[in-house]
């Protein structure tokens, strides 16, 4: 079953057509990967799709429980609250706050917490907020990052920090994943153990995912299908088995040795 | 729950404490300033002579005086040092009425009389009901008797029917003057323009001004900028007579103003050491060069006036106990002051001649009586 | 000897990140420095660069010690840095940022020579010549941080992980142009993640965790040694 | 006709005396980001020098109104020096509140030591005015618009042109990278101090002259407006500076000249307000987007 | 649950027994009027500044418009209590204030408040401003003179029950839900906004809680100080309260009251210092700020719940 769909996406900067015609796909509970040469258009493309970025022209449109739904010119926000969530390029966690707080965020909208509830502090908010604690603490576990729940997130390690954007885009209980390079400056060992998790992320909590990454033994090893941008322009599609062998991904992107 | 209940501030020992509640800082700083260097010369002076004559005894006096930073907030908490820390049976100050009325509510709580120099709005010694403020007196006159006064000279003694008004948007003093000055003038108000106090430069107001017909220009306002308006007016070509209220009675006036510019200006002032054969006046400027080495202004003489009041008081009613003094204030006759013969009406507003002085060419020529 | 680094220690208020480190890098050499995250690499390097201060040991750079010298007079010694995170100038062009590189250059002729020499090496900058810096993407950045960095022409470059976020085709490229750097007679120092590759066009090497040097060797050495296989290349 | 060009002349005039301030203010933010809240007081330093050098030891114009620049390039650099160096790798906020505590500093230090008195400027050049037509402008008038724009292009080619400029666009952007590249921010903070309060002080000199009247709170208001102005022009940017200065300067104008000068601060700020929701980074300034 | 209900019951106790003891302190004598209006003067500056705290700590947006607020409210409600001089005036002069403070915030807020940094900052100063331009010119404000002659409806008791609502109020509300979205858009607007959270929503509830305190604060000094005129809510007015949350920490509700203390106090002691007064203030603001750069207490608060857990670690081991 088709869950987004994108039509005809094009951004351009000025001159720059950054993302040019793009139309791609993603089914239920699929793991696609998303490669490209530098300034190829990748993070733009992600712009696009979760709305940091008006698109110039084209459509989104995601299957929801609702019925077809449009994302294409919505806020951010919105778009979030659609089940769109994703990590950043270059680290975007809320630095002065505890790990807790960063995951309880991403919950806000699902969180049902009133104003007068909260300021006069009724018996229900406590029991909201018990609940959510110990959601955040389930989710924290399957990254191994339970005890740093009161840390605050810019004390972390560098791949800590990759790990809890991870858990924070969970938190808001998205159908779709997007992840920008979510193994850059992790050495081979840590990469190996992103690759577990980003597959175990996909079977237990049963949503789709969408990676950029450079690091082609991560890509290789999970990635059901790929799509390959260049210029702003999809250049080719397949199974990694297919792209590898691709002639204009290996001259584009792969190079000789890959 | 409070410790002033019984009656005011008793004076005891061998010195009566007054109280300065002065704008040392802030925005109005530079008339607390004055008013800090009148007062302290009269004490000085008073303590100089030998003191207060209180049941045949001398006693000194003794200055108790705090920054109120120009802060209505301070005011009230310096008031309330001065009434209920210090103990002063009298307070100086603070100069501006906003401040004033700031002051008032902690100085009646504990029954000391306060006097302002400055405080000119009307209201200011009266309260909501009617009745007049026991506590609130000021040695200075309140707007609309001087507004009155002046509108009277302007179309009865200068003969002139159509002004032109520039004030002070930003002052009550400035209102209060422009509005009595309206009510009381027979004449054609032609326009009225607003400026606001810190203001530099009045060149677009002038020189809208300078398209319409008047016969004269009325500045309610402050020296500071009227000096300024009075420049730019000149050098502009406005010609008219320049009138005003006593904001203009300070020498920066001209200083600003630049001597040939200020000319054919007409105010209405307290004191006037030239014209009239007031001794007093003439001492007091001598003394006060002599002490700060530059000359003295109006508020600064007010607050000179107002601590020579509070000595008065005392000796009239041959005690310094807070609520005598306040008696002795309202009951204040004939008090012959540096700016002026002093007495003190019903709602505590001391009536005195108002002088109305003219400038030419920085020079003080002439200064008249009015009533 | 080029560069000598004698029991140095750094701390971040009461964090030791780095533990008294000696290594040293000799004239032409290309040195790399290995080791997990948070190891005490870009600390090191920054020291050298005079951007932070030591807590003990010695830096000698040419026989001179430079620990306490200002960053500006290590630049104008022949040091100069490809940052971490790239800290390319947002808000400037790309040529604005090359032209910054050449800052305390006086030989005009020779920095026009050094423009053409980036653009030759990185053909994609020159098409973004006029761009504001802040909207490259993120590999165009890392490009136009080391043309900036080359733009100082360098006795000495220190390179922190300047392979990360590149694409594969690119990752060659890169070591390809520090061995060109190197055959210029730059000497570089050399950190990387991807250690396989830093090691194999690496003279020699230094492994270093938590603040401290465990291994060193040649570069084909280390990259043979079992303990480097397990930690750092993944085997 | 003739008073919408009058109006129009001082509307002009009264711009470039905010314009001067705005530039002194919009370089300082430019390298720092520090909105100089001293910055006015500065400028009342430099009116005071002037005061005292050409009533004490008689010197003419031109002798005072570069000393006063050479004073306040030197306040400037000794108030960076204690003052907010220090701060250089704090939050934004606490430099601005210390910034304003030097504001406060300057005001009150100056007020106890010579009294909050207003006094007169020493007239140095004597006033002139000129006719054209029916408009009338004044030599000093004339002398502070040539001034404000004669160190508005002066300020635009050393920081276009020169290195030093050129390190003051490179430290206000990322102060570590500019060090890598051998920049040495001390100084060239310093030099941006020096510049920006040199400015300061040769519009104190200026405005002394223009209006006569010194005291030391008269840098508080102008400090305020040259703030609205740099913003309003795009803060950071030179020409912005001078652009945002002669805006408000004919938006007061002119709503004076319509008969409405109660409100006058008011329609500044309303039309501040207005420009930003419409250009959120001031008239000339980029509203740069983050890069995702 | 329990737990809970000790902390809250532990807070309950602290603000009653501040009361007593100020009550007792003051029955023997030990607080005169003096050393109450300081007191009261200090608290009508911590609701202020908790209000702006919330604006510029925990929403992280530049406001330098506080006094406008505050005056709305100040005005707002002497008119009422002047029309209805009792405490049933009062309480309804309080809720008209906060009420025309939030909804002028709200409508000014939510074009402004796209705004970033330092153009917020003067925007937000313009909008101040206007607000005391319109002030100075109306009426029923009576102009540049101003109200007096305001019944003193509120005494130190009163400012002390606003002083914990209006604690209770924002800090709770920073420690729920609503708190975490506001303090993810001080952190970072777009990582935020692609978690879901509506940055503008959070913001201007922010904006309208703060400058609703900011009323309760203005119709507190105006009926303490019995007069109030344009000139008290001027731009150095929104200085001095951003003045109080800087140097207690940004983001630390217990800094805020240090400070408010800290700065009541000195504004106590140097009254006596004469024309000296300002230049020794000037003197302490910089030099705090240069040795404590993160304020007083940085983002530290006192926490009861810690010091709980702290007495139980102890008196497990
Ligand atoms: N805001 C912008 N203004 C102008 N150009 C932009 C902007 N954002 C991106 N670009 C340009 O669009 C192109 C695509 O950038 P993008 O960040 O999407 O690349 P990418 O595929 O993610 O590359 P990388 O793998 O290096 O991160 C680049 O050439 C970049 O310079
Ligand atoms: N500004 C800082 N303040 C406090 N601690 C810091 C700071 N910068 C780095 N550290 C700590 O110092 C140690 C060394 O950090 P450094 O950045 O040098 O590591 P690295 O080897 O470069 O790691 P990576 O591979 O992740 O870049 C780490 O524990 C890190 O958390
Ligand atoms: C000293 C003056 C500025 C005081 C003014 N007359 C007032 O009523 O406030
Ligand atoms: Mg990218
Ligand atoms: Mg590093």
């Amino acid at each position: 079953m088709t869950l987004l769909d994108v039509k005809g996406l094009t951004k351009s900067f000025g001159g720059l057509t950054a993302v040019s015609d793009v139309s791609l796909h993603l089914d239920d509970n699929e793991l696609v990967a998303l490669i490209g040469p530098n300034g190829a258009g990748k993070t733009t493309l992600f712009n696009l799709l979760t709305g940091v970025i008006v698109p110039t022209e084209g459509t989104v449109t995601l299957q929801a429980d609702s019925g077809l739904e449009v994302l294409n010119k919505k806020k951010p926000y919105t778009i979030a609250q659609a089940g769109l969530a994703r990590t950043f390029q270059n680290i975007r966690l809320f630095k002065g706050l505890s790990v807790e707080d960063n995951v309880l965020i991403a919950m806000t909208s699902k969180n049902k917490e009133g104003f007068f509830e909260s300021i006069f502090r009724l018996p229900s908010f406590y029991k909201k907020e018990d609940e959510l604690h110990q959601q955040v603490l389930d989710l924290l576990k399957i990254f191994d990052m339970q005890d740093d729940a009161d840390k605050l997130a810019k004390n972390l390690p560098y791949g800590a920090q990759r790990r809890l954007e991870i858990v924070r885009a969970l938190a808001t209980k998205p159908k779709i994943l997007f992840l920008d390079e979510p193994a850059a400056g992790m050495n081979p060992e840590e990469t190996a153990d992103l690759t577990r998790l980003i597959r175990q992320i996909q079977e237990e909590f049963h949503i789709t995912i969408l990676l950029i990454e450079h690091d082609m033994s991560l890509v290789m090893n999970v990635a059901e299908r790929i799509y390959v941008l260049e210029y702003g322009q999809l250049i080719a599609e397949g199974t990694p088995e297919e792209v590898q062998k691709d002639p204009k991904v290996i001259k584009a992107y792969l190079g000789g040795e890959a | 729950s409070s410790s002033a209940t019984n009656g005011g501030n008793k004076q005891s020992g061998n010195t009566i404490k007054i109280g300065g509640n002065f704008e040392l800082s802030g925005a109005a700083a530079a008339y607390g300033q004055a008013m800090q260097r009148g007062t302290e010369l009269a004490v000085s002076q008073i303590n100089k002579d030998g003191g207060v004559k209180v049941n045949g005894k001398k006693l000194k006096l003794q200055l108790v005086q705090k920054d109120n930073k120009s802060d209505n907030s301070q005011v009230a908490s310096v008031a309330s040092n001065l009434a209920t820390q210090s103990k002063v049976v009298a307070s100086v100050g603070p100069i501006t009425s906003g401040a004033d009325l700031a002051a008032l509510p902690n100085y009646t709580k504990a029954k000391v009389p306060l006097i302002t120099p400055g405080g000119t709005q009307d209201s200011l010694t009266v309260q909501k009901n009617g009745k007049v403020q026991p506590y609130m007196f000021r040695s200075c006159f309140e707007d609309s008797y001087q507004g009155k006064a002046l509108a009277k000279y302007v179309y009865s003694n200068m003969k002139l029917k159509r002004v032109a008004i520039l004030a002070d948007k930003s002052t009550d003093y400035a209102q209060g003057l422009t509005k009595a000055f309206k009510k009381e003038f027979k004449g054609q108000v032609v326009q009225v323009q607003y400026y606001q106090a810190g203001d530099k430069d009045f060149n677009t107001l002038l020189t809208k001004l300078k398209g319409k017909k008047f016969d004269a220009l009325f500045v309610p306002g402050y020296y500071s900028e009227a000096g300024l308006i009075v420049k730019q007016a000149r050098q502009m070509g406005i010609t008219q007579p320049i009138v005003g209220a006593d904001g203009f009675a300070d020498p920066k006036l001209v200083q600003i103003a630049g001597k040939k510019n200020a000319s054919n200006i007409y105010y209405t002032t307290h004191f006037d050491p030239k014209a009239t054969n007031n001794a007093k006046a003439t001492a007091y400027m001598k003394a006060y060069k002599a002490k700060y080495n530059e000359q003295a202004g109006t508020f600064d003489a007010l607050a000179y006036d107002a601590t020579y009041m509070i000595k008065d008081a005392i000796e009239n009613e041959k005690s310094a106990d807070s609520t005598k003094i306040a008696t002795g204030l309202s009951n204040l006759k004939n008090f012959k002051g540096v700016t002026g013969t002093i007495t003190m009406d019903k709602k505590h507003n001391p009536q005195k001649p108002v002088i109305i002085a003219k400038v030419e060419n920085g020079e003080e020529v002439q200064a008249t009586s009015v009533k | 000897m080029l560069l000598q680094v004698s029991d140095l220690a750094v701390n971040y208020g009461v964090i030791h990140a780095v533990k008294g480190v000696s290594f040293d890098v000799n004239e032409g050499e290309i040195v790399s420095l290995i080791g997990a995250n948070g190891a005490g690499k870009t600390t090191i390097l920054k020291t050298i660069s005079g951007l932070m201060r030591p807590a003990s040991g010695k830096i000698i750079y040419e026989g001179k010690e430079i620990q306490n010298k200002k960053s500006q007079k290590i630049v104008a010694d022949g040091i100069s840095q490809v940052p971490e995170g790239r800290h390319i100038f947002p808000g400037l062009s790309v040529l604005e940022n090359l032209q910054m590189g050449a800052f305390l250059r006086k030989d005009r002729d020779g920095v026009k020579a050094d423009y053409a020499m980036v653009f030759e090496r990185f053909p994609v900058l020159k098409e973004r010549r006029d761009q504001d810096a802040a909207t490259l993407s993120g590999g165009e950045q890392q490009m136009l941080a080391m043309g900036r960095a080359l733009m100082a022409k360098p006795k000495l470059l220190l390179m922190d992980e300047p392979s990360m976020g590149l694409a594969p085709i690119f990752i060659n490229e890169i070591f390809d142009i520090i061995q060109a750097i190197k055959k210029q007679g730059t000497t570089v120092l050399l950190i990387e993640q991807n250690a396989s590759k830093a090691l194999s066009i690496a003279d020699r090497g230094y492994v270093l965790s938590t603040g401290n040097i465990i291994l060193s060797g040649t570069g084909k050495e280390l990259l043979a040694n079992d303990e480097v296989q397990k930690a750092y290349l993944g085997g | 006709m003739h008073t919408v060009l009058q109006q129009l002349v001082n509307g002009l005039s009264l711009g470039s005396i905010y314009a001067l301030l705005a530039l002194g203010y919009t370089m300082v933010y430019g390298i720092i980001k520090l909105i100089n809240f001293a910055h006015g007081d500065i400028y009342m330093l430099g009116a005071f020098w002037g005061y005292y050098v050409i009533n004490q030891w008689h010197f003419s114009f031109w002798p005072a109104l570069i000393s006063a620049m050479v004073f306040c390039a030197l306040a400037g650099v000794i108030i960076e020096y204690l003052a907010y160096r220090p701060l250089r790798n704090s939050p934004r906020i606490a430099a601005l509140i210390t910034a304003i505590g030097v504001s406060f500093l300057l005001e009150n230090g100056m007020s106890y030591l010579f009294s909050s008195n207003v006094r007169s400027f020493p007239q140095v050049i004597a006033v002139k005015q000129y006719h054209l037509g029916s408009v009338t402008i004044s030599n000093i008038q004339l002398l502070i618009l040539v001034v404000s724009i004669v160190l508005m292009i002066l300020l635009q080619l050393i920081i276009k042109e020169t290195k030093m400029g050129k390190a003051m666009r490179a430290v206000s952007v990322d102060a570590d990278a500019a060090q890598l590249i051998g920049i040495n921010i001390d100084r060239t903070i310093s030099f941006t101090f020096a510049l920006g309060s040199a400015l300061a002080g040769a519009a104190g000199v200026l405005i002394g002259l223009y209006y006569n009247s010194i005291d030391p709170l008269m840098g508080m208001t102008p400090g305020i407006k040259a703030f609205v102005a740099a913003v309003l022009g795009g803060i950071g940017l030179i020409p912005g500076a001078a652009l945002g200065g002669f805006v408000i300067g004919l938006i007061e104008t002119a709503v004076q000249a319509l008969g409405f000068s109660a409100f006058k601060d008011a329609v500044v700020y309303a039309v501040l307000i207005l420009i930003l929701l419409v250009r959120p980074a001031g008239i000339l300034g980029k509203n740069v987007k983050e890069k995702v | 649950m329990k737990k809970n209900l000790k902390y809250n019951l532990t807070w309950l106790a602290i603000m009653v027994v501040g009361y007593i003891l100020i009550d007792v302190l003051e029955l023997v004598g030990v607080i005169d009027q003096f050393a109450e209006t300081t007191l009261v003067l200090i608290g009508i500056n911590i609701i202020l500044a908790t209000g702006l705290n919330l604006i510029i700590g925990f929403s992280g947006q530049f406001s330098l418009g506080h006094a406008g607020f505050m005056a709305i409210g100040a005005y707002t409600s002497a008119l009422i209590t002047q029309a209805i001089p009792n405490s049933g005036g009062m309480v309804l002069g309080l809720i008209a204030g906060m009420a025309l403070s939030a909804l002028v915030a709200l409508i000014v807020g939510i074009p402004t408040l796209r705004l970033n940094g330092d153009y917020l900052a003067i925007a937000t100063m313009g909008v101040a401003e206007i607000i005391r331009i319109i002030m100075n010119n109306l009426k029923i404000t009576n102009g540049p003179a101003g109200l007096y002659n305001i019944p003193q409806l509120a005494n130190w008791s009163v400012v002390y029950l606003f002083v914990c609502l209006t604690t209770i109020l924002i800090v709770n509300f920073i420690h729920s839900r609503d708190g975490r979205a506001v303090m993810s858009v001080r952190e970072d607007e777009i990582a935020a906004e692609s978690m879901g959270v509506n940055i503008t929503k959070w913001k201007v509830i922010a904006f309208v809680l703060g400058a609703a305190t900011a009323a309760i604060g203005g119709a507190l000094h105006a009926s303490y100080i019995q007069t109030i005129a344009p000139n008290d809510f001027g731009i150095m007015e929104s200085i001095n309260i951003l003045i109080i949350v800087v140097m207690g920490g940004i983001g630390s509700i217990t800094g805020t009251y240090v400070a408010a203390i800290v700065l009541g106090l000195l504004d106590m002691v140097l009254q006596n210092f004469g024309t000296l007064r300002m230049v020794l203030y000037s003197l302490a603001l910089i030099l705090i700020m240069v040795f404590k750069p993160s304020g007083l207490l940085g983002t530290w608060e006192f926490s009861v719940r810690r010091i709980f857990t702290k007495l139980k670690a102890k008196g497990d081991a």
